[in-house]
């Protein structure tokens, strides 16, 4: 059984899943480019990088114990495995949608005309949570809109037909879907940078009872933003590669690494994790998601999932920690001690 | 006795379905009690208290945002949507399978057509239904339609075109036109076949409907069940699925029913 | 005036095989033609390409002069070899059939006083083939013999032009059957029917028909058997005349069947 | 010693169709049992109740003295009204079935020199029903009489105990027929089967067999039609005895048959 | 001539099958046209020689990172799994189909759990299918297998429960035993229907096929469809689609192939 609580047995095979978006495209690219393996071996760890084509399906995996770990944003980390149960740490925050993530409106460029339209999106994602941001921001309420539940595989698509009038969307959709004559786009993730984080997170106990994965890890993902950041012949080329690896152009690539906040260095990364401001941005995701109802039936309180930051603080309920921003294995980055 | 001529009487055959359905709800017990056992707040295989919990909000208390009740809002939803899809199949089934099966130069003309439409998967090609249809109603009651007739249509033109030459030589020499050989020979040997076609379509039906509720909805039994999907809410899913499970076979029995009592002909003992 | 039905040269080949081979033969408006001959010579095949169900090989076939057009007219009736009725149809149903194609172009069924008009002639019918009890049975319901006499009064109510009866009579017991030998002579009477019929049975051959056909190969190659045809090895006219009674003496069959057994001895010198 | 065959009491209905009404019979090991009777009286439902095909919905059917399973047994063969033959073998493949299952319980299938020996068999029996030229044809291939002796093969090569036709040899031109009289009877001879056989043919019943069955209507209420059902009202035995030639003539029917047609009259006097 | 008696010969029936499917392209060709025409950088509707741009790369040149031809091996990979997953259905509905066919005990106990599981629709159930069976190859096959299994059973179950019953009395009085009754009598005639319900399955297998690859995959035709969907690039898709359409005609005129050759008692002109 694969039971989070059990005392995991070290190990040395991990799996380690992913689906596409701009910042997690580094896991594959380094997959192709050997260094996962070179980071492996000096661990004497064998990862594996999974490729899910789906993105709520390969969270899924990761919380019925199928993945050791998996890219995530943090609003998905907190509804799927750590209100499920299971213990889960972030070790690397990667960056912050920075304008990755938008409302698009059809026919004008006023925000507040979202009153009263039909708003096509994927429900209960960070999409949803950008709406209700985006609505805050103007005065306007939940149910001022009406939400229209649509895949995010197909939202592209839906956008073109005229019925549609309101989407919020991420990348790469949301660049196809900005090219459409007469769309606008009045709200992004840029009006509440840091709020919406894409992080890799990992199974406590498998960390717990093999901290070389965390290592490996982490150093896996540094040297390969490193290599990405570069401005030369040989960044280009990761870009490039990165680019198809994503199915697309290098310049639809750049576009959406635009919008990316890469938290390139680990002592950024690490800075980040341990502002007070991650518990405010948290409390603020897990209100929400709470009011949406997707802590499941049974939970009674916003407290019921109880998160851990660094330097002990906790925010909810102090009894069922299952969810932890574990700045360790950055910090060990940023001193160079991998 | 051999085993071919055990004949098995209806109330025994009944208890001996139920066998292993009831076996296998046990060994789901099983297993989903073992996991929760070790995880208290287990998502995947919830046990029927956490079921039924998630479900009580669902059917008996009105929605806060939309003021209806949640289970019974997507059951209608969805009930539509498959009632209008399966309809409008049914009678293209009925009416193209017929004109292939019986009349050789529309099955020259047409058949490649179908074959192929049946051929292509149309949730590939997604983004060209909706221009055609647009995200509302239509859509998702066009991609139940477009999923499951071209299958009804080859089987019932097959049927119809197995048909013994005698029949149709036998009608011809009464007199009959191609119109009236359709109307009396044809059509009524199809109907069994066609409720058999309905049968068998159900399944991949609901898939479609489900699938197209995932893609743009608001309100459905599929929509519901890949909107908590977002959460891993087993809890939910599962009642959803059985509940659409218990639908189908519904549906289903009154199906038998129907080609029993209005085409006793075709159920009679064949000696 | 030339003869109604023509063959020339007619041949029908399944594949390699040969099965009728350069079949010539006149047939006269209001004739009543046995056919005989061995089993798989080809009498069910000869009938199906005068039906008009199958083209023939070779050859050509006229009507009245006009070449046959390989499609089922409603002026030829037809009771197969293995009597196919309609299974989704009653008794009734199957019998009302012809009637309602004929009289209810668009719907083909009646209504109300022509459906009653209708059904009294079909009762008709059913009653003179010994169905009159049996009207709402489905054919899976009926012995082989009851099937077989509902597709005889199918194909009888209609009165075709041309009747084509494939041993129609063979599963019928002999009470039935003389009464279906005196049903259909009165109808090929009263209606100047022409009837071509296949049946083993040689006095009902000779007993019913205006011309006995005998179909057989002439020749035989016993390495390959399918290399000849067969074809009329002999053509016999008989004096029996429309409107004379049967030569059948359909009494004394009637008196020495079934109804009184001990009457029945083995005649040995009983040529048939 | 008991009747191989004993029928206590057996009725057989279809909803509230009484067909069989208290049917007492019992049939003596080795006897050739004809029955006739109207059509629909009910033969062809005794017969499947006799092979296990239906159990009876009233009375008791044994065998050897015990209870007959509702269930078809090898030692019982039949050769069905409606001659059916397995559609996906070819001739030598039906007739080979019974061979194959009986000799290779697992595969069903015989290779080597045991399916040589087999073919042999089953070619002998071929060649004596006429069909030693058509060993790799299809049914759909055949015609009806073909196929009818194809079933007639199919049944007699395994030489069950019990034998049950129906209507075997109804589709066959009178020269095959003869042949095939000989054949069963040389067959009944030679292996001591019981042989039960429906026909319409009174000269075939009475001829062939050691006692003929009549099954009809007792009474009749022309109201309610269904009311009651056939029984046996004649049961006749003859003094036909195994091993004495059969009492048809079966020369003459050959001689006077197809081959020499002109030598044909039809004999007023001549009561069957 | 009536309409029910015209033959079509071969030549003539190609060619009149090809004149639909010629007139839509044309339809296509036009509307494209129009609508590029008006947004140069229309994407919904491509005209041809965009997508021959696009596919180019796919099918010419090498992945610089993969060292492969992603059209071939996108191909492949599908091919592979859809081979699978039709074989193992096959299997498995020519087995179950046999038994519940004929054997009325194992109807009475199975027929309903079978009705039961080709009811309930998998891709409701995808989080437990893929935990059941991993991510790998194994979830893509049993996707397919769970999505078109069950009905071929119900065909084949149907068909052989449809057989004559003197057959079956026929082979037990030639003294077949149960085991020789399925062996020789059932199974050859339920190939051809097994042929044709592999047909009629092939349009869902390609539907749950892409499905599945649309979730969990990194290779193969599905799943390049679905990545190049979230840019909306119909260029790349349609191409796509219409290789998957001439991939099942090529293997449904395989099937109709062998089907006539090996069966060829049951193509026969019925008489
Ligand atoms: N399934 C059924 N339902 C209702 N009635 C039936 C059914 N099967 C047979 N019968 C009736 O049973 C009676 C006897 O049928 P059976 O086939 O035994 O007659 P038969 O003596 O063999 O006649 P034939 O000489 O015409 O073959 C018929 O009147 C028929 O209508
Ligand atoms: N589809 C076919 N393919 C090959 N041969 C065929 C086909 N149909 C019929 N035949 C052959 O044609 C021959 C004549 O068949 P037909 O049915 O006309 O015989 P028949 O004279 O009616 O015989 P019976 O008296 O037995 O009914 C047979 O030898 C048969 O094998
Ligand atoms: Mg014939
Ligand atoms: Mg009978």
């Amino acid at each position: 059984s694969q039971g989070p609580q059990e005392d995991a047995a070290p190990k040395t095979d991990f799996k380690i899943g992913w689906s596409i978006y701009a910042g997690w495209m580094p896991w594959p690219y380094a997959e192709q480019a050997g260094i996962v393996k070179k980071w492996a071996d000096k661990y004497g760890l064998k990862i594996d990088i999974v490729q899910v084509n789906d993105y709520v399906e390969s969270v899924n995996q990761y919380t019925a114990g199928q993945l050791d770990g998996v890219t995530v944003a943090n609003m998905d980390a907190l509804t799927i495995p750590a209100a499920g149960g299971k213990d889960t740490s972030a070790i690397i925050v990667g960056d912050y949608s920075n304008g990755n993530d938008g409302v698009l409106l059809k026919g004008t460029n006023r925000l507040a005309d979202i009153k009263g339209r039909q708003v096509n999106l994927v429900e209960l994602s960070v999409s949803h949570y950008l709406l209700a941001r985006a609505l805050e921001s103007v005065g306007l309420k939940m149910t001022d809109v009406r939400t229209v539940n649509t895949a995010d595989a197909d939202i592209a698509g839906a956008f073109t037909s005229p019925e549609v009038k309101a989407a919020v969307a991420w990348n790469p959709q949301l660049l196809t879907m900005k090219k459409e004559p007469n769309a606008y786009e009045v709200f992004s993730s840029a009006n509440i940078p840091g709020e919406i984080l894409d992080l890799l997170v990992v199974d406590t106990a498998t960390l717990k009872a093999n901290p070389n994965l965390g290592k490996a890890l982490t150093g896996i993902w540094y040297e390969t933003l490193a290599l990405m950041q570069r401005d030369d012949e040989e960044g280009r080329k990761a870009r490039a590669a990165m680019a198809q690896l994503a199915g697309t152009t290098p310049e639809m690539f750049e576009a959406q690494l635009a919008t990316t906040y890469l938290y390139a260095e680990p002592a950024k990364a690490v800075a980040a994790t341990s502002d007070p401001a991650l518990i405010e941005t948290m409390k603020r995701v897990r209100d929400f998601s709470f009011s949406q109802g997707l802590f499941g039936q049974g939970a009674r309180s916003a407290d019921a999932v109880g998160m851990a930051f660094p330097g002990g603080r906790t925010l909810g309920d102090k009894d069922h920690i299952t969810l932890r921003f574990d700045d360790n294995f950055m910090k060990m980055a940023a001193d160079g001690g991998l | 006795m051999r085993w071919i001529n055990r004949r098995i009487g209806r109330s025994n055959s009944v208890l001996m379905g139920l066998m292993p359905i009831i076996l296998l709800l046990i060994v789901y017990l099983i297993i989903a009690a073992d996991r929760n056992a070790i995880n208290p707040s287990e998502k995947i295989l919830p046990l029927p208290n956490a079921m039924v919990d998630a479900m009580r909000a669902l059917v008996f208390e009105k929605d806060a945002l939309s003021g209806e009740y949640l289970f019974w809002s997507d059951t209608l939803a969805s009930l539509r949507r498959l009632g209008l899809g399966l309809a409008i199949s049914t009678l293209s089934a009925l009416f193209v399978g017929l004109m292939l099966g019986i009349l050789p130069p529309v099955r020259a003309t047409f058949g490649m057509l179908v074959t192929g439409i049946a051929i292509i998967p149309p949730i590939a090609l997604l983004p060209i239904l909706f221009i055609v249809f647009g995200l509302g109603e239509t859509a998702k009651v066009a991609l139940i339609v477009i999923g499951i007739a071209p299958f009804m249509m080859r089987d019932i033109a097959g049927h119809i075109g197995s048909l013994p030459r005698e029949q149709i030589v036998k009608a011809q020499t009464l007199g009959a036109s191609t119109w009236q050989l359709i109307l009396r020979v044809a059509v009524p040997q199809a109907m069994p076949r066609l409720i058999e076609a309905v049968r068998l379509s159900l399944g991949p039906a609901w898939v479609f409907l489900i699938s197209a509720e995932a893609i743009a909805a608001e309100v459905g039994l599929g929509y519901r069940i890949f909107l908590v999907r977002r959460y891993l809410a087993m809890d939910v899913i599962i009642p959803y699925v059985a509940w659409i499970a218990l639908l189908a076979a519904v549906i289903d029995l009154f199906l038998v029913w129907i080609s029993r009592s209005a085409f006793g002909w075709a159920h009679g003992s064949n000696r | 005036m030339s003869a109604m039905l023509q063959l020339r040269d007619v041949s029908v080949e399944y594949g390699d095989k040969i099965v009728l081979e350069r079949i010539n033969l006149d047939i006269e408006d209001g004739a009543f033609v046995s056919i005989i001959g061995p089993s798989g010579a080809g009498k069910s095949s000869l009938l199906r390409v005068v039906l008009g169900q199958e083209a023939p090989t070779g050859g050509r076939i006229l009507l009245d002069g006009q070449p046959l057009k390989p499609e089922c007219e409603p002026d030829r009736g037809v009771v197969f070899q293995r009597y196919s009725v309609f299974p989704h149809l009653t008794v009734l149903g199957n019998t009302l059939f012809g009637f309602e194609c004929a009289r209810a172009p668009l719907t083909a069924r009646l209504f109300g006083n022509r459906r009653k008009a209708a059904i009294a002639e079909a009762e008709e019918m059913l009653h003179a083939v010994g169905l009159g009890d049996s009207l709402h049975l489905y054919p899976a319901q009926m012995s082989g013999g009851m099937q077989q006499r509902l597709a005889i009064a199918q194909a009888l109510i209609k009165r075709p032009r041309i009747l084509l009866l494939d041993e129609p009579f063979g599963a019928l017991d002999p009470g039935i059957r003389a009464d279906m030998h005196k049903l259909i002579t009165r109808l090929w009477n009263d209606y100047a029917l022409t009837v071509i019929m296949v049946t083993h049975d040689l006095k009902e051959a000779f007993g019913l028909a205006t011309r006995v056909l005998t179909l057989d190969k002439r020749r035989h190659d016993p390495h390959a058997p399918d290399r000849y045809g067969a074809t009329v090895v002999f053509d016999l006219p008989l004096d029996r005349k429309r409107g004379g009674g049967s030569e059948l003496n359909s009494e004394s069959i009637v008196d020495g069947a079934v109804i009184d057994p001990p009457g029945i001895t083995i005649d040995k010198t009983c040529n048939i």
